[in-house]
């Protein structure tokens, strides 16, 4: 499974390896949120410093993570987003539920 | 009668070099070098020149070309069984790392054919490599593009070999805690700088910085 | 339209397991214009929108093929079309708003923003109980 | 034959410009089968050798289309046809013959020879004036 899932902290951090497409997310999809209900963190962090290809599935896979951690009352971190991703990212309007971390430069060149 | 055989082995053999040289031809560029195809291809046409029964009636080049073309199959064979996956990643990798020094030192991004062209690609397999990997390390603005170099070597560099490693780590056990965690995670754990800042409360700019002092540091050790 | 300088056509069963490789096949024929990775994933995403779509909502839990044709023609263009003979669509200006999708669970609805953005031009002909057809075109930049 | 888990047709004009993208999209197809990149890179040889006979022998000066299908089969079976409309082979027996070429120049006559060494089963059906499919099977080692 291209996914690693750590407790770092209070942070439940899951890093995305490879291919995010509606083929991949399901997986994806179920293994991160078997993590939530298992750790329980209040804080979910989705790290996608190693994806090699996103496409709106992507975005389905952080919306529906979104009402996932905010059913435990908890908040979701995105980190790592290319320009590119984040470009598909902000299609949805995620950036103003979602902290977004280590790409300041890339939310504002994202327009 | 054993000599006379031989002789017309022999003869055999040397008639037939030209097919040896088309089936290795056939093969050139393809990771081999000609004199290594050659001499595979002539051990096929030699075990085919001593089994060949002209009686049988069949042309000898019918009963010589797939020896020799087999014995050839079998030096990529004997390279070892790699799997795609790793292959594919690295090369791709290394695509990337030349599309960025390319951007550096022209200062503008290559393009697919350049990539193709400096790394003596075709087109087609370039774009497949590409579409295998593309790290989003070289991608992403935040990570400064100092650290990915130092990443790649420990981190993916293969002459970075395990005796530098394990020599690294008898090493780290001489440093203080902090440090010793912060150079285990950044290269025995693989960790970005801001995951390992994350881990031990600081700001990814103070991991940098401390990387940098340790790792001089350990230079001066090993 | 005129006639393209190379075409390719590509059948597909609707396996999830083809989006990736729809990817790679169409971005590995649209190399052959000289152009840059960024417009090369350009390509790649937008394909892998209109493909999962006829995956996802085309044919759902049927299995059908999906019809990809790829022509380069003069002046850099690339025109790709994806073709389905799935369920259509009933409203195809309210399918291509923002954030509107007919399926629950993870879609976002963003697979036709995805694609106008990465894009040049996008064309949607669909007919309910027919199929649908996306064509996407994309003009690459010329380099000396 | 039983039915292929998964399949994809390929369709493309005989310019030589092609040859390099159906051997990376073949292999980019098969290579959802887990396999070595020995294989793979056999798969991409003998699919090269009978796609270039198309393009030379088949078509030779005029552009045609050249299908291509590519099947998984249980069992790790790979099986690939490669059609074209061309001129045919008049005498298929002498033209699998090792060094036997209908055309001088460049050409040494070893192209089935590859495929046959490079695959497990190498099938050729021709009709003159109709055209030439060549059939090509490899089943890969599985690997844990
Ligand atoms: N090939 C198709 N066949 C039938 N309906 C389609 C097809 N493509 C799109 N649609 C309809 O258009 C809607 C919008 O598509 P769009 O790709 O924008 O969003 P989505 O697929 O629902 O979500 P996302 O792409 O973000 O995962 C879909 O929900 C679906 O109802
Ligand atoms: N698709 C085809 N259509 C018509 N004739 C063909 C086709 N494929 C092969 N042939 C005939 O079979 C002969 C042998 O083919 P083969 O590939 O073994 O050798 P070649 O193409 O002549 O040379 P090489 O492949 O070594 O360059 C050809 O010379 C040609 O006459
Ligand atoms: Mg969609
Ligand atoms: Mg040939």
């Amino acid at each position: 499974m291209p996914l690693t899932v750590k407790k770092q902290g209070e942070k439940l951090v899951a890093s995305i390896r490879g291919d995010i497409d509606h083929h991949s997310a399901l997986a994806l999809r179920n293994a991160i949120d078997e993590a939530i209900s298992r750790f329980r963190s209040k804080t979910l962090v989705l790290d996608f410093s190693e994806v090699t290809f996103m496409d709106s599935s992507g975005v389905g896979l952080v919306l529906g993570r979104y009402r996932n951690i905010c059913a435990y009352g908890g908040e979701l971190e995105l980190r790592g987003l290319s320009l590119r991703h984040m470009k598909i990212m902000k299609l949805s309007g995620i950036e103003k539920i979602a902290k977004i971390k280590g790409g300041e430069e890339n939310v504002k060149a994202a327009k | 009668m054993l000599t006379k055989l031989n002789s017309e082995r022999d003869a055999l053999i040397e008639n037939n070099l030209g097919l040896v040289h088309a089936c290795a031809k056939r093969f050139k560029g393809k990771g081999i070098e000609y004199d290594d195809l050659f001499q595979a291809g002539c051990v096929g046409l030699v075990k085919a020149s001593d089994s060949y029964d002209k009686s049988r009636g069949f042309a000898f080049s019918t009963y010589a070309v797939p020896a020799i073309l087999g014995e050839i199959k079998r030096m990529f064979r004997d390279g070892g069984s790699i799997k795609i996956g790793r292959t594919q990643k690295e090369k791709a990798i290394s695509l990337v790392r030349l599309r960025d020094e390319l951007t550096k030192t022209k200062g503008e991004e290559p393009t697919v054919y350049e990539l193709a062209d400096y790394a003596g690609l075709s087109t087609f397999e370039t774009a497949q490599l590409l579409n295998a990997v593309i790290p989003p390390m070289s991608l992403t603005v935040f990570d400064s593009a100092e650290n990915e170099r130092q990443m790649d070597l420990i981190g993916y560099d293969s002459r970075a070999d395990m005796t530098d490693k394990l020599s690294l780590h008898t090493s780290i056990e001489s440093l203080p805690e902090e440090e010793a965690k912060i150079i285990k995670l950044r290269y025995f754990s693989g960790m970005t700088q801001a995951q390992v800042a994350e881990i031990l409360s600081l700001s990814q700019v103070q991991v940098s910085r401390k990387e940098k002092t340790i790792l001089k540091k350990l230079r001066g050790i090993i | 339209m005129l006639k393209p300088q190379n075409e390719m056509k590509l059948i597909l069963k609707s396996h999830s397991v083809n989006e990736g490789f729809a990817r790679v096949a169409v971005s590995a024929f649209a190399a052959q214009i000289d152009m840059t990775l960024e417009e090369l994933s350009d390509i790649k995403t937008a394909v892998s929108e209109a493909v999962t779509n006829s995956i996802v909502h085309g044919y759902g839990r049927k299995i059908g093929n999906i019809y990809i044709t790829c022509g380069i023609y003069d002046n850099n263009l690339i025109r790709i079309k994806i073709r389905d003979n799935g369920c259509g669509i009933e409203d195809i200006k309210k399918a291509m708003e923002p954030m509107y999708s007919s399926l629950g669970g993870d879609r976002a609805g963003l697979g036709f923003s995805v694609m106008e953005c990465f894009t040049d031009k996008l064309k949607v002909y669909s007919k309910p109980g027919k199929g649908t057809s996306v064509i996407l075109e994309k003009r690459v930049s010329i380099k000396c």
